[in-house]
């Protein structure tokens, strides 16, 4: 069965490791903070300038200027840093962030990325999307499968604007968690009760499956 | 004998010599952190032909978004826009033109400004429509695109502290672009919560050194919050 | 589970990875701000053919000047060297080779190595010597000469405080080139007068998130002066 | 006669303007600081990262962590700020300070200024030099009007390796204070008792003198 919203924040928190600096876009990618592995420290970066974002405040805790990316109130986490957005992205885009995770709409099998456009129907433009994934040491897109009208999103090439070219190192959808490389998403683990030929199905691009492909597993 | 001394004390005096036609450089990132007396005074003068360059255009009947009403802006140099209904409208209707601006690339771009960088490389938007017509060139095999810097006519931001001769203080992430925009305009005029006497504020711990800011004023501020998220 | 906490307790273990070849980006403003021990320790090691970048090369018994003895370095970039005899007795005799870059040219490049921005343009130096073999471009009718970052294998810092997270608060005009070269090294080290726990220092205020800071250590510092100039 | 140090260094500081940002660099220029005329207040830059410099310590107020571009030990100024290196250059190189006062080697017609390298004799860096004349507003040249051998430093071309091109705008001598535009010296000013001819002999490169030259005043 396809994993929640949820269970896909499950998944990609796998992929945290201890000491992390990691930056998590706006929807699902937000809900990895909450399944951080036990034994493991991981601090959190918010592109408008802070590093060490702590949980949502209490509401006697609420702050005005104490917003994250997604421009929700936040704390700071203990040994908190908060500098200018010049100086956030001089974070981003030098390559000091260890991960980002990041939604979109489509991704393809040279990791190039669609995420901030859908033309004449969203131009919101890309915040700092862009940024993200020129500059990040490892990306990884979650996002469904497919469209609600079963269309794949990963596909042979993107079709609508980019956010970034050849960035995206892996995927975890509702269906299955694949690697991007060498032109191809290569399957690396399917969600549990989930068949290869679903994945197979729902994915336009070049997709690699070698050998058994292991269910996902969630302690 | 002025000095140093860069605090006013009207919003008329804040504003003066803005003119039809000028850029501004705003600071704030969504509502935080923004200079909202300032904004007020620009409706007030109903200054038109803008060219505003800030991370975002506020809400419909908040922040820069006040500007759109009486079509006040020309153009805008942002990063995402996605709060404001009435921008998206003027935006189809050809009233308001708009450059996307990937976020990093617009915050160093009004520090390049301030700091005679005509322009710099970076990978941001190499491969996307952010890159159509610039220069692209390679470092280390990997391909770059040229962004030239941004400077207006005015720069308006808002602190939290600012001592009589300009050096400012930013309160938590209420910082975000203020101090690129402070040092991006020709005037730079900085609303603040609390004016205090040079000498209170510790000199390596300014975040704006005075002499990006030409007037001081101190505001009253609502402080909007766009999304208020709590726990229990 | 070491998670954030960056203390190390020994400089061997500080400086530890540094090998023959490499090049260090060193804070630091004549003997101001500069990271004593960690400098001792690299004449302990003995590594050779280093590309050292600093603004200075310290004197002849202090500072940097201090590998010069035994001829570890073998390239300087740097944009005054000139309170060092042995350093220009082995620049005529071809032993070390020299950079010599425009100070506020060279904290910009460390900036821009730290910042993913790999190339911008500055008017400095145009005409000069240091704009042969550059690139040079016109904006707004004045030629501009392009410049490339600079990043190291390693970075050592000297800051005033610390806390186990990294983050990095300086003293004073000690502050100068360190911020920018904890950013350009691979591997940075800083070594400091004070470790302090995580959130003792206020957020805002610190001058160099953890982030860029890899290993920390307590160090005890001469801090020799190069010119005591008082008045009565 | 010529200009003593202290006078030429008095003579440049009625250049100064009420609320000037001022860079001064070593040598006389730093002796302006002694003349600032009453009812004027100026504020010192240093280029290692110092807005608003003070006076020289007390011997109890020594601070090896406080020092000035010249590596001396200084004091700051109330309401001063301390800033990194390349911010202080972005401030020197984004025009933001007023002025600056330098010393030099030769100036020439064009407003070229050569004052870092003598090669085989002196080379030991340029320091901050070259974006202090390529960033200031306003620059102003002190030095001797000609060499201890009369070698005039006024030249058609400037003959040593150059600090920055068609930046100088006034030049202080112990002779003369002259402008340099449309390819020229100006002659402005000369020091009481010395004559224009003197002035004329010395200075190698093309020199306008129109009308009577007055003498500088000092009050």
């Amino acid at each position: 069965m396809a994993l929640s919203r949820e269970q896909v924040a499950m998944r990609v928190a796998q992929e945290l490791q201890d000491g992390f600096y990691v930056n998590l876009g706006i929807g699902i990618p937000t809900l990895v903070a909450n399944y951080v592995p036990e034994g493991i420290e991981v601090m959190l970066q918010s592109e408008n300038g802070l590093l060490g974002m702590g949980p949502y405040p209490t509401e006697d805790q609420v702050d005005a200027d104490m917003i994250n990316a997604g421009k929700e109130t936040v704390t700071a986490a203990t040994g908190a840093a908060i500098f200018n957005s010049a100086d956030s992205f001089a974070m981003i885009r030098g390559g000091h962030v260890d991960l980002t995770v990041l939604g979109a709409f489509e991704v393809d099998q040279q990791g190039n990325i669609a995420s901030w456009m859908i033309p004449k129907k969203l131009i919101k433009g890309m915040g700092g999307a862009m940024d993200l994934v020129a500059g990040a040491q490892n990306i990884i897109v979650t996002m469904t499968h497919a469209s609600k009208h079963g269309d794949s999103k990963l596909l042979e090439a993107c079709t609508l604007p980019l956010t970034g070219v050849n960035c995206v190192k892996k995927i975890v959808t509702d269906l299955a968690v694949l690697e991007v490389k060498d032109g191809a998403f290569h399957l690396l683990e399917r969600a549990p009760g989930v068949s290869v030929d679903e994945i197979i199905s729902k994915t336009a691009g070049k997709l690699i499956v070698n050998g058994d492909i292991p269910e996902m597993q969630f302690a | 004998m002025a000095g140093f001394d860069k605090v006013v004390t009207s919003y008329a005096e804040a504003m003066d010599g803005l003119k039809d036609g000028d850029t501004i450089i705003a600071g704030g990132f969504g509502l935080c952190g923004i200079p909202e007396g300032l904004i007020n005074e620009i409706k007030r003068k109903q200054t038109k032909e803008l060219t505003v360059v800030s991370n975002n255009c506020g809400v419909d009947d908040f922040g820069l978004g006040i500007l759109l009403h009486d079509r006040q802006i020309k153009k805008i140099i942002a990063s995402y826009v996605g709060e404001n209904a009435l921008f998206e409208q003027q935006l189809l209707d050809g009233i308001i033109d708009v450059e996307l601006t990937p976020q990093g690339t617009l915050a160093e771009k009004m520090r390049a400004g301030g700091a005679g960088i005509p322009a710099f490389y970076t990978a941001t938007g190499y491969g996307t429509p952010v890159a159509e017509g610039k220069e692209v060139k390679e470092f280390d095999g990997r391909p770059y695109i040229l962004e030239e810097s941004i400077t207006g006519e005015f720069a308006i931001v808002k602190a939290w502290k600012a001592d009589r001769y300009g050096n400012l203080v930013f309160r938590h992430t209420a910082m975000n672009f203020n101090p690129m925009a402070a040092t991006a305009g020709k005037i730079t005029v900085a609303e603040v919560e609390e004016i205090v006497e040079p000498g209170e504020l510790e000199p390596s711990q300014i975040h704006t050194p005075g002499i990006y800011v030409n007037r001081v004023i101190k505001g009253n501020f609502e402080k909007r919050i766009e999304r208020v998220t709590t726990r229990k």
